[in-house]
């Protein structure tokens, strides 16, 4: 039972982050009918912002130690990052130690900046293209920021701990741990998925963008300049997915191809969730995050090897056959 | 000979392709007169170094390349000589390899077999490479063994941890100076007898796939054989990126050692999420728990940050070893590039050396010769101690390294110190000992 | 002539003079020089744009026709190559049973995955395709080594049974691919001065069976089945009010795409006998997508163009180091040749997928047609400059 | 006994009473129109008429058999052909490429896999889309781009197209909405000749009053899902009813 109960929240905690990729993927899809294969891209670009600050706020003078000795026998350099000497070893320790909720910060206005760029710079002019040109065109986008962020940051994976204060785990009831920062992580995901959702409830704004993603034309016909909406739109779901991004650095280490990893899998969730449906994207996060890990569990795969394996997929498959507009798609859009 | 306008020094330079253009590229030609696959008849060598420039694995690679430039450097009589000078065997004189300067050409891999064959075929059909080498993972080592066995040129393999490599698909081309998964299971377990006693559950999680799986099963037999129990083996995906599902059950499965049998991105984030599950501070049976990695890699443990710290697993090779070799190796790279090699720098390097060596006393490039010269061949001054190339399998025999991540790290490359150097003779095996029996050596292809 | 119309003979005649006369076409730099880096006349390169030639023609069958955009056509690449090299194994290293089979089996392969994906359009039935294929690549890597082999991939043996062959030579190697006798590894070089060109056996096995489907892929275009074909991709309404079943279209066109795709697994399988399961990963399947964007959707020749430049840089950028570049401009001062090899190392060598996908990017933004379109622009502009007149354009929508 | 057959129909959507109790009997070799105002459930109709919708209730028979249950191209083979309210053709096709499917549909049947025979060497087929394009004033368009066309000449495709499957039922859905007097005349003279050379049935739902009258031999009014009135034409002008349940609308 322990068990279960500890799997409900690994799959919770990895819908978290299917659930706020697929959210961001289904807004660009929703309001602007692009099949976005930088997604995953945007994603790896949020986890490399906190990298990106730790390196900054790492950034060190160097004394020379004479009493140590480097790898080939010459006297130790000792770093000492500017931040402990500008703010002492104590406050300065403690903002580096922070690093990652500090990206947070970082990460907003950097990744709706990358957004806009993209948007106004490259995907304007896909809109009336075909579904295939855009992919080929993200896809082309993808491989450049990969290999930008790999150009700088290497391919191995690089560690974004979290802050010493929400490491280590919390005992949630008798017998079951779980680890603080994931627990973190999943409320932040929820916040930040209810913003969005209340974003889009309760400001005009939201209301406009939610009827041009029900009836672009109509909306466009009264007069409503909705390319601008759409441009924040654009801007807003690479916020979102930076977010997921930043945050995810501390679960596990981020590398430069870790969009492509989860750009597949949000595809699929966005799918099962049903195209252009907010709520089915979330819903479909959580539930194959959760289903992932049943089946990952030893009694599972003793009993149907290999399922660990294919789990989404299938769960994919059967839902499109039984349910075509997936879970909560509205007949007739996106079909 | 080209008729191009470039200048001396372009023509030296772009030599590699010059020499292929000598050495016509009569690999594969029925009608060739050459005696062997791409003979050399110019002034030149070419070799192809076939390492990981893209996907997981390509800072490996990268260093891979750099040990490659280097040992070329020294081949060809060039720096400080690095560990030519400690090698037992005195034959290679820094003029080249048979007075041929060695000439290189690189390729991607990308740690994918087909990509990998692919790559290979091009040296060796385009540019004319007499020797293969390089890769950082099992399955690409032996797709590109089997391809330069057919081929017919000698293949020294890079970095590759599979038993299968050597041994259920040997191949008289190809040879690894690399450490294996049983190996590993030799070296480490009487460490971990010392360290954690004979009394222990552990729980494996392994990488779904063939090294995995031959890693598993050498851990698993050597620790039983000290009186452990294997509680669970539990496969993962290679494609997983959160492991939180599987090591959630650990919690309560009364194990009190995890071991990871992963590599790479696997490794860092199943051993990040251990950490992060706080197995390493929980007592079960009234014992710490533990956590095993048993292929350690420097440069993989640096993406696993602190969370490597006390973790104990084997590795063939490393910088802080303070034998005259390693000390050579490490001054002449460090030098060079600014940071220490790894450990894959380090095979990568040693190879190309001992493929140089076995050139000269076997006095020409054909494959046939230079495997005779390899095989049986003993060597010292590279790293390792006493070292012997097996003639049965094409293995290496050498001591292997148990270190442990260090607690407190001087600076980013010192994260690993070394326990124990397990003497070769305790981790020598057998050539039909069933973990690596099912395959056949075959005969030498020299490819004409 | 073959029974094609005149703009379709020369069409044909062109890729046969280029399939035929590619040894010299591809190797255009002496064999010494500099350059020779750029040449892609060797057996391993040219066999695979071939062989990706025929796997984009069939995917474009499927693709640009009918408009349905599978994710998962690595699978049948993959069952294709698994299905030769156990015919590796057990009967003979002859490679007609060998790609016979693969076509078989992978046109059953794609008939029950079409079967169940055509039943969705649309984004639906690209994430079907997408889930079949990768649940295949993960139980191939995984749970189904037994037959795949695994991660190392399917290879030949020593002490595999062959009863229609023998299991080792006599000097104790493993037997090679070919063709009654006719070695596929079997290659001769003509030396002219400083030029070398390899003619090899395999390459020209696997372009005649290019041109075959090549042939078979015009014939399909132009028949009524074609023209139901795009008929689907412009209005499956007014198809069903005319009368007409898209379904069994749709599905044909799947499994003929399926066997296209089988038969360049089970060629490239016959060239080198070792199959992997990376073959059926989605980049895989994406990657025939991007060839036939990057060709021209849609056209005839678009996805063997799309196929050829992306392998190309995949084999040939790949390779360039530094070392390379600065033979190339050691003729400039030591400091203006450090800063352009600077310049140009991102982008070549390991940086090989940046250049991919900038074009990618730049073709799609400025050549919507992909490479066909970028070629007729060409004529056109040649043309224009020839009789300085303006011609319409043709209006045959596939050519 | 008419070609087609309508019986009792009803077609609920949600809580919506679109259809209730339609009867219909068209007769054959007539041109039966229906008309009624916007929301009256014509389009509804003639979708159940089709295989787009299923009826709730009711039977729809056509030439003695049942057409419910079958899809849109079963009951095309049968024999009927649609021209919708905006033109549905092959966009991407040429003039003569979208009027050879319908041909090849007629002569094959639903499905058959000829993958190697030629388009270019179907001469009859070819001849006999001549025939019909020159019939709609088209020939010299055969080889233009479908999607580049004029509307009104997008709308003749369609027709031309279901023509030339001869079918014995053709529904015609507002054939003329759009367009300019001069395109409608011509339309209304076309769909004569066609009616007084072929044995053809039609059935055409209409805003036109002066199509309606020029073209039709029996009229049904529809209003909120139910036929309010049937008769002849001339009675039908002025009919109390009618003019009820037109009120409001401006035409």
């Amino acid at each position: 039972m322990d068990v279960l109960i500890t799997q409900i929240l690994n799959g919770l905690d990895k819908g978290s982050a299917y659930a706020l990729i697929a959210l961001g993927l289904t807004l660009i899809f929703g309001t602007l009918g692009v099949v976005n294969f930088a997604h995953g891209a945007l994603f790896m670009i949020g986890a490399f912002c906190s990298v990106f600050l730790q390196r900054l706020l790492n950034l060190s003078f160097e004394t020379i130690d004479a009493t140590k000795t480097d790898f080939l026998g010459n006297p130790l350099k000792v770093k000492t990052p500017y931040v402990e000497s500008w703010f002492g070893p104590e406050m300065g320790g403690a903002i580096i130690d922070w690093s990652v909720p500090l990206a947070i910060l970082f990460a907003i206005p950097v990744m709706i900046a990358i957004g806009f760029i993209m948007e106004r710079g490259l995907i304007k002019h896909f809109y009336k293209r075909p579904h295939a040109d855009q992919i080929l065109v993200t896809f082309g986008l993808a491989i450049v920021l990969q290999e930008i962020i790999k150009a700088f940051y290497g391919a191995n994976p690089i560690q974004t701990p979290a802050p010493e204060a929400l490491s280590g785990v919390a005992t949630l009831a008798e017998g079951i741990v779980y680890p603080v920062w994931r627990i973190v992580y999943f409320c932040f995901s929820v916040a930040v998925i209810g913003g969005v959702f209340a974003f889009l409830q309760f400001t005009t704004f939201g209301m406009v963008v939610r009827a041009g993603m029900a009836d672009r034309e109509t909306v466009g016909l009264l007069g409503i300049d909705i390319d601008k909406r759409f441009t924040f739109m654009f801007g807003l779901a690479a916020a979102v997915a930076g977010l997921a991004g930043v945050m995810y650095g501390p679960i596990n280490a981020p590398n430069y191809h870790m969009g492509m990893d989860f750009l597949v899998l949000s595809f699929v969730v966005v799918v099962v969730g049903g195209m252009g449906s907010l709520p089915g994207a979330v819903l479909a996060g959580f539930l194959l995050g959760i289903l992932e890990s049943f089946a990952s569990m030893t009694q599972v795969i003793e009993l149907i090897p290999g399922i660990n394996q294919i789990i989404i997929y299938l769960v994919a498959i059967i839902i499109l056959l039984v349910r075509p507009r997936g879970l909560m798609g509205r007949k007739g859009v996106m079909e | 000979m080209s008729k191009t306008n470039l200048t001396r020094r372009g023509v030296l330079k772009s030599g590699a392709v010059a020499g292929a253009g000598v050495a016509l590229p009569t690999i594969f030609t029925a009608q060739s007169a050459a005696a062997y696959t791409n003979e050399p008849t110019g002034g030149s060598v070419t070799l192809g170094f076939n390492v990981p420039q893209t996907g997981p694995y390509a800072d490996e690679g990268a260093d891979e390349l750099r040990a490659y430039e280097l040992a070329v450097e020294h081949l060809n009589g060039g720096g400080d000589g690095g560990m030519m000078n400690t090698f037992s065997s005195k034959a290679l004189k820094g003029n080249g390899i048979l007075g041929k300067k060695v000439e290189y050409v690189t390729g991607d891999t990308q740690t994918k077999s087909d990509a990998a064959r692919a790559s290979a075929k091009s040296m060796i059909e385009k540019d004319g490479a007499v020797m293969i080498t390089g890769g950082s993972s099992s399955g690409v080592a032996i797709a590109v063994q089997g391809l330069c066995q057919e081929a017919g040129v000698i293949f020294m393999a890079g970095l590759t941890h599979s038993n299968d490599t050597t041994g259920k698909d040997k191949k008289a081309n190809g040879f690894r100076h690399f450490f294996n998964g049983y190996m590993s299971g030799a070296a480490l377990a009487p460490v971990l007898k010392g360290l954690y006693g004979d009394d222990r559950k552990a729980y494996h999680l392994t990488a779904d796939y063939t090294w995995g799986w031959t890693q598993q099963e050498s851990i698993a037999a050597a620790t039983e054989a000290l009186g452990w129990e294997t509680v669970n083996n539990v496969l993962t995906p290679l494609a997983a990126t959160d492991f939180s599902s599987y090591i959630a059950p650990v919690l309560n499965s009364g194990a009190d050692v995890l071991v990871l049998n992963h590599y790479g991105g696997n490794m860092v984030n199943s051993l990040t999420n251990a950490v992060q599950f706080g197995l390493r501070e929980k007592i079960v049976n009234n014992k710490d728990f533990e956590i095993v990695v048993p292929l350690f890699s420097r440069l993989m443990a640096r993406g696993a940050g602190a969370n490597i710290k006390n973790i104990v697993g084997s590795t063939n090779w490393h910088w802080s070893l303070q034998d005259e070799g390693s000390q050579a190796f490490v001054r002449s790279f460090g030098t060079k590039y600014g940071f220490p090699p790894s450990q894959a720098a380090h095979t990568c390097y040693v190879q190309t050396l001992l493929y140089a060596d076995a050139c000269e006393r076997a006095g020409t490039f054909n494959p046939c010769g230079v495997a005779e010269a390899l095989e049986g061949f003993e060597f010292d001054g590279m790293g390792n101690g006493k070292t012997l190339y097996r003639a049965e399998d094409h293995q290496c025999f050498k001591d292997v390294l148990v270190v442990k991540g260090k607690e407190n790290p001087t600076s980013e490359f010192d994260l690993l110190e070394v326990v124990e150097v397990t003497p070769a003779s305790q981790v020598t095996y057998s050539p039909d000992h069933p973990m690596f029996a099912g395959g056949q050596l075959g005969s030498c292809n020299p490819g004409a | 002539m073959f029974g094609l119309d005149k703009k379709d003979t020369s069409l044909l005649w062109v890729v046969i003079a280029l399939t035929m006369l590619a040894p010299f076409i591809l190797n255009p730099f002496p064999t010494g020089s500099g350059m020779a880096q750029f040449n892609a006349g060797y057996p391993d390169l040219m066999q695979r744009f071939v062989i990706f030639g025929i796997f984009a023609i069939g995917f474009n069958i499927l693709f640009g026709l009918t408009g349905y955009l599978s994710f998962g056509h690595a699978a049948f690449l993959g069952v294709g190559s698994y299905s030769a090299v156990w015919m590796f194994k057990l009967l003979s290293m002859n490679i007609l049973p060998a790609i016979i089979l693969s076509v078989a089996i992978s046109g059953i392969f794609a008939l029950v995955i079409g079967f169940v994906s055509l039943r969705r359009t649309g984004i639906y039935f690209s994430i079907l395709t997408l889930a079949f294929a990768q649940m295949s690549f993960a139980l191939a890597y995984s749970v189904l080594t037994p037959i795949t082999n695994g991660e190392t991939g399917l290879q030949v043996t020593l002490d595999d049974p062959r009863v229609l062959g023998v299991s080792a030579t006599a000097d104790g190697s493993i037997p090679v691919t070919n063709l009654f006798g006719l070695e596929m590894r079997a290659a001769y070089d003509l030396v002219v001065g400083p030029w070398t060109f390899t003619f090899s056996v395999g390459y020209y096995v696997c372009a005649i069976v290019m041109l075959l489907a090549f042939y078979l892929a015009i014939r399909i275009f132009r028949s009524p089945f074609g023209l139901m074909l795009r008929a689907i991709k412009s209005n499956q309404q007014r198809l069903n009010y005319t009368g007409l079943n898209p379904k069994p279209y749709t599905l044909a066109a799947f499994v003929i795409s399926g066997m296209y795709a089988g038969l360049a697994g089970g060629l490239m399988a016959a060239m080198d006998p070792l199959a992997g399961a990376e073959r059926m990963q989605w980049t895989a399947s994406g990657e025939v997508v991007l060839m036939t964007i990057l060709g021209g959707v849609g056209t005839l020749i678009g996805p063997v163009l799309g196929a050829g430049m992306i392998k190309y840089f995949e084999n040939i950028f790949s390779k360039i180091n530094d070392n390379v570049l600065h033979s190339w401009f050691s003729f400039l001062p030591d400091g203006i040749e450090d800063f352009i090899v600077l310049v140009i190392h991102p982008f070549v060598g390991k940086g090989w997928h940046l250049t991919l996908g900038l074009i990618f990017m730049l073709v799609v933004t400025f050549l919507p047609g992909g490479l066909v379109e970028g070629g007729q622009r060409i004529a056109r502009a040649l043309r224009k400059k020839k009789e300085d007149e303006p011609k319409s354009p043709s209006t045959e929508p596939a050519e | 006994m008419g070609i087609l057959e309508v019986k009792d129909v009803g077609k609920n959507f949600g809580g919506l009473k679109a259809l209730s109790d339609v009867n219909l009997s068209v007769a054959e070799n007539t041109c039966h129109a229906i008309i009624g105002p916007n929301g009256a459930g014509k389009s509804t109709l003639l979708n159940c008429l089709v295989g787009k919708l299923i009826p709730d209730t009711g039977s729809v028979m056509f030439d003695g058999q049942s057409v419910l249950g079958r899809s849109p191209h079963e009951i095309n083979q049968m024999g009927i052909s649609r021209v919708f309210q905006t033109p549905e053709i092959f966009a991407d096709l040429s003039v003569m490429e979208n009027m050879m499917i319908p041909l090849f549909a007629k002569r094959d049947g639903a499905y058959r896999l000829h993958a190697v025979e030629k388009v270019s060497n179907e001469r009859t087929l070819i001849e006999e889309a001549e025939r019909m394009l020159d019939d709609v004033n088209m020939l010299d368009k055969r080889g233009m781009h479908a999607a580049a066309m004029s509307r009104g000449d997008k709308r003749r495709l369609e027709m031309a197209m279901c023509l030339v499957q001869d079918p014995k039922l053709l529904l015609l859905d507002e054939p003329t909405a759009g367009m300019a007097r001069a395109d409608t005349n011509n339309t209304i003279d076309l769909l004569i000749e066609i009616k007084e050379k072929r044995d053809i049935t039609i059935a055409i739902i209409e805003h036109d009053m002066h199509v309606v009258f020029s073209l039709a031999d029996r009229i049904t009014v529809l209003a909120q899902g139910t036929p309010l009135v049937e008769d002849l034409p001339e009675n039908i002008k002025g009919h109390p009813k009618v003019k009820e349940a037109y009120l409001g609308e401006a035409h």
